[in-house]
């Protein structure tokens, strides 16, 4: 793989973006710490959540089945293993777990897979307590000096990582089997294109990466508790995040994210007792007037300045 | 036999949770992930009735189905159509439909909440036992049981014995044949999708006799319901019923023979065997 | 618009019922609260919570307003639903201290967003009188956070509750030795329960049956249906709000016979007398209140009054009792949370469930375990040290 | 002369109808063999079976002697058996020369970025499309993207093609520019079946025919062979004719 001088020129940018994003703990207080630690959290969960489901248009509700069990990884395995092993060690479980839900449902159509996804949250949820009830043991106190500022520069790394993933998945014979699947199935898999294990391959990223923010943030919650790690919300959130801003480029999602945590404190501070309501009526905008996202919004306008332009 | 029929009661229970699911993403091909706030507002409903005016929920199913049918052909008009509309394939109407209802239930749960607050609400109906083969049983839960096998008896003869019945079926089966022989399929599929929401609506209120909702706990009888009509075979109500009473019948052995704690694993995992050696649902046809 | 709606209604108070001068700005205090309003615990949170900040912000506003160094000043809420989200609930205290720049500031709701909260708590150097947490961890945890108060008490100390008014009824005789056990697989249901089973061995008594069974069960009756079957002299449930009202509901329909039948969280709630009657007298369950006691009834018909509900019979005075604490250090040392935190430590403060005195790991050490359903009201009958305990008695059959 | 593709009592049922019924033939090395019956007579099922869009139900297909009967598509293609669509399939949302990259990179000999490029320039320049790759396939006419559709399953040099009604719907000057770029292909040395129904292309472009009618082989030979034998005649015309 060879880099032209653009991909030189692209990757200085974004490498010196990261290093002023980083610098973010700094420059604001507290409160716009934790909008920050908000925004990259969701920024690496919708950005794994669309490399996989951009591509194939499968809709994935797996995300809060894959965080909580990265936030139990942190919670059992602090009181045993360093907690630098952690964050891959959740990695490698999200991975496997992904690898599994893939081989059980990604040969069948979209429609089970959404439906296996939504329960699998509760399904592993269901195990864990009763494993914690067998075994007698309680709810986990993850008792740290983390504070908020290196959590979010592990979430920066990570999303630097995930963008790093992408970009090289773009360029790379699984990427571009992968917008083949994405236009006709039919036609990959005559042209030779094993489809099953491409999709299965690529779900192991959203798996694996929601499994290690789920470790990272694991700290952050202090006293882990099912109901809480696996919040079915978080799936729904991270879905219309990455739908607002469009799965279509690999940036899509994070123009999708930054507007959509706004918007949420705004609804969150104005509003507060109708945030549910809000949600769903943000849900029905995005379906409604922006189904290509932020993205095809992007390249309507592109299209039709770059139209009047030629007339 | 005391599992059996114990079983048998809490199938019934799901069948009534799944039977409106199937009649809309069957037969009006939207996956309807609000099925559950649907549940949930019909159970709203018998409560208000009851702890308002003392109405029975046997009673006010009368007025929450017929309320209920016009308010799901309201959503189906207003929201659902434009998507059929614009929609090029079934993918891509699945995709659609399932982002809309997922937006509408959190509406819907947005809605309960402002109207009736978060609060648990129950209330005793029926809650005296009754006697069936020397065990005892919840009346409550045995009326639930006799109207699910009434609803789904009079959903069964309606559609294989009735015109109407017989339209539903055939675009069930290929809506693009069903339109050329002349069926008005919106119309119909809004039918379908009205009367799915207005069984739900039954079935919740007739559940709030015993069991106890609140605002949020829709997403947990959508799920079941999914779980249900995929493993009978997506527009099959035989299948619904028999995977419904399957699963009751599943859960209860479960319960009382290896750990109640692990009911919920053991529907997922028949769920997904099922979906493993039968893709199409114990009564689905094959799409080839 | 919430804010605004509640100065409105403090405004108007004070314009009809109270002389007072109305409120102006500089004379207001901004009140936050981060809780669940959606979400799994919104439920318990709309029960036990909610209707006690309104009631607190009404009672203080209505009496002329907070004394701070000498000046009267009204209380404004700040309301934010954290959707039983631990992210959010940070993001909100967060926002409360730095954009609102609220002046006190209420703990939240229920044990792990309380806890997920603390560090935000310490680091602001908040006082934080938990009223909803329950924790075993009181002494590492007040060690980490030493803003941090605890007042509903452990798990250790509320399954012993149980325990010893089980026990307590069967030395008297009420009782046979066989109990059958069955908990929620959720963290506060397994807690209990993996406290309570060896102390029912250790107190002789013979487990006949234990079980759980998952959060969000549909039907409870093949466990109620073993239980009766293994003819237990006492039932003990350690079980959430759903599971309560069906466990009580399958033990009437199976008729289960027992001398002592427990359930635990809404066993105190008013909507569970609600729906099951008079037929609950006698049903013993977690938490209790010194129901006799002038303060409470004065408090509960104010609750009444306020917010158009009752309170519950465990935690709504409890959260109430903590703003108590909070609004007499107040009005001792100040707006300074240093002080006020020395000042809590240091003080014993008389409140609607009678004096709360907090330990030297800031724990309340006398809180009330075990209440029983006696004549309408849910009666507190075991704590640890808590004054006004009725005796327990014997459950009859169900009616 | 070696058969490089072998059907022996090939048979398909679809409940109880029986759409392909043991159909047995063998394709030669750089034979161009059309498959050819009236309507719904079982040649596109054949095809369907040959590139595993469908499961055969009995019987066995080999390549090169090597059976590929129940391999799935992904991995016959693999192995050299590349196909076209009776409604043509391209890649809405990529150009023209990533279309037909798709079978220089995934098709039976694999190759990747510059080379795989190359590839598909050479094949879109053989297809008569050079200098067309940056265009989007909406732009296209419908004898182009049937060309697109050809480069992308050349561009995996196959050992077998299958054209499924490569020449239907094309008009006269049209079909006469498709004839030529098949018959250029066969003088190239490929070896393809050839599911058609336009005779004149079937006379000049086959070395061999076999004729279907409800889903059975009925007759096989010279073009000109098949179409004098009366069994033939009678299927194409029906029973009271003959």
């Amino acid at each position: 793989m060879r880099l032209s001088p653009t991909d030189w020129r692209n990757l200085t940018l974004s490498a010196l973006a990261l290093a002023f994003v980083a610098c973010l703990p700094w420059l604001v207080g507290n409160y716009g710490l934790s909008i920050g630690v908000t925004i990259v959290m969701y920024t690496v969960l919708a950005t794994s959540w669309a490399l996989f489901s951009g591509p194939t248009h499968y809709i994935s509700l797996a995300t809060a089945a894959f965080f909580g069990v990265g936030t139990y990884v942190t919670g059992i395995g602090i009181e045993y293993l360093p907690y630098w092993t952690l964050l891959p060690l959740a990695g490698v479980i999200g991975a496997v777990l992904a690898a599994l839900v893939g081989l059980a449902t990604l040969r069948l159509s979209g429609v089970y897979f959404v439906i296996f996804t939504l329960g699998l949250a509760e399904f592993i949820r269901q195990v864990i307590t009763w494993g914690q009830n067998v075994s007698g043991a309680k709810g986990i106190y993850v008792l740290t000096s983390i504070t908020e500022a290196h959590i979010y520069w592990q979430l920066l790394g990570l999303a630097a990582l995930v963008y790093l993933l992408g970009w090289a998945i773009g360029r790379s014979r699984l990427g571009f089997a992968l917008r083949i699947i994405g236009d006709d199935e039919q036609v990959a898999r005559h042209s030779g294109i094993h489809t099953a294990r491409a999709k299965i391959l690529l779900f192991l990223v959203p798996g694996s990466v929601a499994a290690i923010t789920g470790a990272i943030l694991a700290p952050r919650y202090v006293y882990i508790e099912p109901s809480l790690a696996f919040t079915p919300m978080l799936s729904f959130q991270v879905v219309i995040m990455a739908l607002l801003g469009g799965t279509g480029r690999l940036w899509g999602p994070l123009v999708g994210v930054i507007p959509f945590t706004f918007l949420w404190e705004g609804i969150s501070i104005t509003v507060p007792n109708q945030t549910t309501l809000l949600l769903g009526v943000s849900f029905l905008v995005i379906v409604y007037l922006l189904p290509k996202g932020f993205v095809g919004l992007f390249g309507a306008i592109r299209r039709r300045m770059g139209s009047e332009g030629l007339v | 036999m005391d599992i059996i029929v114990t079983g048998l009661l809490l199938g019934g229970t799901y069948a009534l949770i799944a039977m409106g699911l199937n009649l809309q993403y069957g037969m009006a091909r939207i996956m309807n992930l609000a099925n559950g706030e649907m549940l949930v507002a019909g159970g709203f409903a018998a409560f208000w009735f009851w702890t308002a005016a003392q109405v029975s929920p046997l009673l006010t199913v009368f007025i929450v189905a017929p309320v209920a049918f016009a308010a799901n052909w309201l959503i189906y008009i207003v929201f659902l159509r434009p998507l059929v509309k614009r929609a090029r394939s079934r993918g891509q109407l699945e995709v659609d439909s399932i982002l809309t209802t997922f937006g509408l239930s959190f509406v819907s749960v947005g809605l309960m909440l402002a109207v009736f607050g978060g609060d648990y609400f129950s209330y005793s109906y029926l809650s005296f036992p009754v006697h069936i083969l020397g065990d005892s049983y919840g009346a409550n839960r045995v009326a639930a049981f006799v109207s699910a096998v009434i609803i789904c008896g009079a959903l069964w003869l309606w559609l294989d014995r009735s015109r109407a019945g017989l339209t539903i079926r055939a675009i069930a089966v290929a809506p693009d044949s069903a339109r050329l022989v002349g069926i008005d399929v919106g119309k119909m599929a809004a039918l379908a999708f009205a009367l799915g929401g207005a069984v739900t609506a039954t079935g919740g209120a007739l559940i709030s006799t015993f069991l106890t909702l609140d605002a949020s706990t829709g997403v947990m009888f959508t799920l079941k319901a999914l779980i249900i009509v995929i493993m009978g075979g997506v527009g099959d109500i035989r299948g619904t019923i028999i995977a419904a009473l399957a699963l009751g019948l599943l859960e209860t052995f479960v319960a009382t023979l290896i750990d109640p704690g692990l009911t919920l694993a053991a529907a997922y995992l028949l769920f997904v065997v099922i979906l493993l050696v039968r893709p199409q649902g114990l009564f689905g046809r094959r799409t080839t | 618009m919430k804010r605004r709606t509640f100065a409105q209604i403090a405004a108007l108070a004070l314009a009809t019922g109270f002389a007072a001068v109305p409120a102006s700005a500089q004379d207001t205090l901004k009140v936050g609260a981060v809780a669940p309003k959606t979400g799994p615990l919104a439920g318990g949170a709309a029960v036990s919570y909610w209707p006690n900040v309104k009631l607190w912000v009404e009672t203080v506003n209505a009496r002329g307003g907070l004394n701070v160094d000498g000046k009267q000043m009204m209380l404004e809420v700040i309301e934010y639903d954290d959707q039983t989200n631990p992210g959010e609930t940070i993001k909100a205290v967060q926002r409360l201290v730095e954009q609102d720049q609220a002046d006190i500031i209420l703990p939240p709701y229920s044990t792990g967003l309380n806890l997920a909260s603390a560090p935000i708590y310490h680091r602001y150097g908040i006082p934080m009188i938990t009223s909803t947490a329950t924790t075993d961890k009181a002494d590492e945890l007040s060690a980490q956070f030493p803003n941090v108060f605890i007042s509903l008490g452990g798990a250790q100390p509320i399954a012993l509750g149980a325990v010893e008014v089980l026990t307590e009824l069967r030395d008297r005789g009420d009782i046979g030795n066989k109990v059958a056990i069955v908990n929620v697989a959720d963290a506060f249901g397994i807690e209990l329960a993996n406290v309570a089973k060896p102390a029912f061995a250790d107190a002789g008594f013979e487990l006949v049956y234990e079980s759980s069974y998952p959060l969000g069960s549909q039907d409870l009756s093949p466990v109620m249906k073993a239980v009766k079957s293994a003819d237990p002299d006492a039932f003990v449930a350690f079980s959430y709000p759903p599971d309560t009202f069906a466990l009580t509901e399958q033990a009437q329909i199976e008729d289960l016979q027992v001398g002592a039948f427990y359930t635990a969280v809404a066993t105190a709630f008013p909507s569970y007398a609600g729906r099951f009657g008079e037929s609950i007298e006698g049903v013993l369950g977690i938490g209790g209140v010194n129901a006799d006691d002038e303060a409470f009834q004065t408090y509960a018909a104010r609750h009444e009054e306020v917010t158009g509900a009752k309170p519950d019979y465990w935690a709504s005075a409890m959260v109430y009792s903590t703003f108590e604490v909070l609004e007499q250090s107040i009005e001792a040392v100040g707006l300074d949370n240093a002080a006020i935190i020395e000042h809590i430590k240091a003080n014993a403060f008389d409140t609607v469930i009678g004096t709360l005195d907090f330990d030297e790991n800031n724990n309340n050490p006398s809180f009330w375990t075990v209440g029983q359903w006696q004549d309408g009201v849910f009666k507190g009958v075991a704590s640890t040290g808590r004054e006004g305990a009725v005796d327990v008695v014997v459950k009859g059959p169900w009616k | 002369m070696s058969a490089v593709l072998s059907l022996r009592g090939v048979t398909k049922r679809f409940g109880g109808l029986v759409a392909v019924n043991a159909m047995d033939f063998d394709v030669a090395e750089h034979e161009v063999l059309g498959l050819i019956g009236p309507n719904g007579s079982g040649k596109s099922t054949t095809l369907n079976l040959i590139s595993g869009a469908l499961p055969v139900t009995s019987g066995a297909i080999a390549l090169r002697g090597s059976p590929i009967t129940q391999l799935p598509a992904q991995d016959i293609a693999r192995r050299g058996i590349a196909r076209t669509f009776q409604l043509v399939r391209l890649l809405p949302s990529m150009s023209v020369l990533e279309n037909v990259m798709a079978g220089a990179v995934f098709g039976h000999r694999r190759r990747w970025g510059y080379e795989a490029e190359a590839v598909a320039q050479t094949m879109l320049e053989q297809v008569g499309l050079a200098g067309r790759g940056h265009m989007a396939v909406g732009q296209l006419t419908y004898i182009d993207t049937k060309r697109v559709e050809l480069a992308r399953v050349l561009a995996g040099e196959p050992r077998v093609v299958l054209l499924d009604e490569w020449l239907a719907g094309l008009n006269p000057t049209e079909l006469e520019e498709g004839v030529a770029l098949i018959r250029a292909l066969r003088d190239e040395g490929r070896t393809i079946i050839l599911v058609e129904h336009v005779m004149d292309a079937i006379r000049s472009l086959c070395d061999r025919c076999v004729v279907m009618a409800s889903g059975t082989k009925i007759a096989e030979g010279t073009p000109a062979e098949v179409l004098a034998d009366p069994e033939v005649i009678r299927a194409y015309l029906g029973d009271d004719d003959a």
